[in-house]
């Protein structure tokens, strides 16, 4: 910690106090929300509409549009929860922890999407729901991985105790994944040809980039809220009996 | 007294406690074999057919197995005190588990290399592809150890760790089963392994650095 | 560019708008149910609050 | 025993809480060489939990921990305390020998030799017993043979009693008095009431904050 000058350790510390937390996050959300709709709007409308069908693939590749900006989320997130760990191990910043868990569902969430849309787009192109792609698979050992943590957080009833669990997965995991990736890759190419991969590069022009790019950056935002809302609540069972709680349930709601 | 002596006590100790407990210690070997008798019954008993499923049938069966044997690796010294005394020790935790771990491997994952010859019987797995199969249970069986000892640490102290144990556990071992069983699908074609060989071997390197750390913090976490 | 055709993608109908509509379900869902938690929970609090200090 | 022990332990403030429950805060206490302290309060009151924050198996919430004059992380006080908890961490599979000299070979020799010891806790000639053979209160008089053994001046002893009729209890009171003598300090939670000089023994009461 010392290495950190005064004023900016002490920002954070205030910053990362829950009930100081808890009211800049209801600030941010509204702005969040407005942002988000900002980004949301011209990229499905840009995808959906503007961008021309791929010569190819015809209508069905405007599933790119979710599903790349899910599956990128999908790994952003598992990241981001890995550093949470780092930090609720190392300075044990309550708010860490508590980011770390209220990330895991949307987490989940996203990885989720990237793989039923995944199966959704492969139908059309390859004629079955699943092939053994290596971004599916990949994607696949990610949802475990997300579960882990989610289940190994439900098990552990002391929450001081769960939480410290929950950070050491994650960083054990964040280091394996470019293992785990890295091995799918090279199996899949040992046993299936290059060929049947056509999701991971469509023939990309200008105008199905941007609202590629806009999807992409609307996901992170969804994430940002999403976040600040279930970090709300984590902070608030993590801390029912505190003095920030009792004055605010005593503030007219 | 010195570290060195305190890891061979753990060491020494855990192996007399296996060969007193030794009925309970094969269990995960008879599981492998069973495993392995399984798979001929369900998909049928074309020669063919099980030598090309032979290298990751033996693979998945000694994951399985591995899971299988993990509870054993901090359950006991959990439920009679003997982990506390091990954190209070003031030798550094995370090397007094490696201790733990090696015995842990020498009393599961060695037995390993010696049913192995038998599966290959079983499979029809090509005589020539024995020395990778071995050579591969060398370099990964230690990996599952090392890396099951995360797992079980954060899970020791839960009621019903089983289930989520094997949740943490088994995507953590994909590599491993990935490069082991591709190294012996490709020794029984003939074909060089040499580059999924150096891969597991640099992966237990990896793997014998970096495990010890995560195991102790989740010990500790767990003895909380 | 015509409504119809902007619904029937091209033939693809079903996978795209199943894709988006899953996709909305997922993200509603994880956006809304930490509120309606978090909601229930204040109201059992304060609940509590109100017992204790009459 | 050592010079620099002479402050011995101190503790100030410190508080523990498990889920949304205080179980004690603002605990002070310092134990100086030669005491005994005695932790007292009804099931549920945080006994074990101070000790086990002592041990550095739970964090405390808040609070200072001190051993001869340091923080105890940058102190020696892992190699100079020794814990006997509820679980008394004996290998019902080993002998009562294999059993010690493991315990001995995580720590640094103390002032007696095994054959010393399980004599003082009246174990001599069990050497080579199965420890699943023994009594439940010659298992516990086992556990606290270990301390006798291992360099220790702070013995945390939590409900040492336990499964001990009245020979073992007296038999622990004058280990834990012929302890403090040497310089000792001794930390234990206890149902039954101490028989030791008054001047030695410190009480606290915890009593649990609801």
């Amino acid at each position: 910690m010392s290495i950190i000058p005064a004023p900016i350790s002490r920002f954070f510390h205030k910053t990362a106090s829950p009930p100081h937390f808890y009211a800049l996050a209801d600030k941010l959300i509204p702005w969040l929300t407005v942002l988000f709709l900002l980004l949301l709007i011209p990229g499905l409308y840009g995808g959906l509409v503007m961008a021309p069908a791929d010569y190819q693939q015809g209508d069905s590749y405007r599933i790119i549009y979710i599903h790349v900006p899910a599956a990128w989320m999908s790994l952003f997130i598992y990241v981001l929860m890995a550093i949470m760990g780092g930090i609720a191990l190392v300075w044990r910043i309550k708010l860490a922890e508590v980011m770390l868990i209220s990330s895991a569902p949307i987490g989940a969430g996203f990885t989720f999407i990237a793989l039923v849309t995944g199966s959704l787009w492969g139908k059309p192109m390859w004629g079955t729901w699943w092939v053994w792609d290596a971004r599916l698979t990949s994607e696949l050992i990610l949802l475990f991985l997300y579960l882990g943590v989610t289940s190994l957080y439900g098990a552990i009833e002391d929450k001081r105790d769960a939480a410290r669990a929950v950070s050491i997965l994650a960083l054990v995991g964040v280091v394996n994944i470019p293992i785990i990736h890295y091995s799918v890759e090279w199996w899949n190419t040992l046993h299936q040809g290059p060929t049947v991969s056509k999701m991971d590069k469509p023939s990309i022009h200008i105008s199905m980039l941007i609202p590629l790019l806009l999807m992409a950056v609307a996901f992170k935002v969804y994430y940002a809220i999403a976040v600040l809302q279930a970090a709300k609540l984590q902070l608030l069972k993590r801390e029912a009996s505190a003095q920030w709680v009792k004055s605010l349930l005593e503030k007219p709601q | 007294m010195s570290l060195t002596q305190a890891v061979w006590a753990i060491i020494r100790r855990d192996l007399l406690l296996a060969f007193r407990r030794r009925a309970e210690m094969a269990n995960p070997l008879l599981f492998f074999v069973m495993v392995v008798t399984l798979f001929p019954l369900a998909v049928g008993a074309q020669a063919n057919l099980l030598q090309a499923m032979a290298p990751g049938v033996i693979w998945v069966s000694a994951l399985l197995a591995a899971l299988l044997s993990l509870d054993g690796l901090f359950r006991s010294d959990f439920e009679d005190g003997s982990l506390e005394q091990l954190l209070l020790s003031p030798h550094p935790l995370s090397v007094l588990i490696l201790g733990k771990i090696f015995s842990h491997w020498l009393v599961t994952g060695l037995p390993l290399l010696l049913v192995a010859p038998l599966l290959a019987l079983f499979l029809g797995l090509p005589e020539k592809a024995m020395p990778t199969l071995w050579l591969t249970l060398i370099l990964a069986t230690p990996m599952l150890s090392l890396i099951g000892a995360i797992g079980v640490a954060l899970t020791v102290g839960l009621r019903r760790g089983g289930m989520i144990l094997s949740l943490l556990v088994l995507p953590l071992y994909i590599p491993v089963l990935i490069f082991a069983s591709s190294a012996v699908d490709r020794a029984t074609s003939g074909l060089p392994v040499t580059a999924q060989i150096n891969i597991l071997m640099a992966m237990l390197l990896l793997a014998l650095v970096l495990t010890p750390l995560p195991t102790a913090a989740a010990l500790k976490m767990s003895v909380n | 560019m015509s409504l119809e055709n902007f619904f029937a993608m091209g033939g693809y109908a079903f996978y795209v708008w199943t894709s988006y509509g899953l996709t909305l379900v997922v993200l509603v869902f994880n956006l809304l149910s930490p509120v309606v938690q978090r909601k229930q929970l204040l109201r059992q609090l304060a609940l509590k609050q109100k017992r204790e200090q009459p | 025993m050592e010079e620099a022990i002479q402050s011995g332990l101190e503790i100030t403030d410190l508080s523990c809480s498990r889920d949304d429950r205080t179980l004690f805060s603002g605990l002070s206490f310092t134990v100086h060489p030669g005491q005994v302290l005695l932790l007292e309060g009804s099931n549920g009151s945080g006994k074990t939990t101070v000790l086990r924050t002592l041990c550095g198996f739970r964090e405390a919430d808040a609070g200072e921990i001190r051993w001869a004059g340091q923080s105890i992380k940058e102190s020696s006080f892992f190699a100079d305390m020794a814990y006997v908890g509820h679980a008394d961490g004996i290998k019902k599979e080993l002998t009562v020998l294999e059993n010690l000299r493991f315990g001995l070979a995580l720590s640094r020799p103390g002032h007696y030799s095994i054959e010393q010891a399980l004599k003082k806790v009246q174990l001599a000639g069990y050497d080579d017993n199965l420890v699943q053979t023994l009594s439940a209160g010659q298992k516990r008089r086992l556990s606290l043979a270990r301390l006798l053994i291992i360099h220790s001046i702070l013995w945390i002893l939590d409900e040492p009693f336990t499964s001990l009729d009245k020979q073992g209890i007296e038999l622990i009171e004058t280990l834990i008095d012929a302890h403090v003598n040497q310089g000792g300090m001794v930390i234990l939670t206890s149902h039954h009431d101490l028989s030791l000089p008054y001047t030695r023994l410190q009480r606290i009461h915890l009593n649990s904050c609801h």
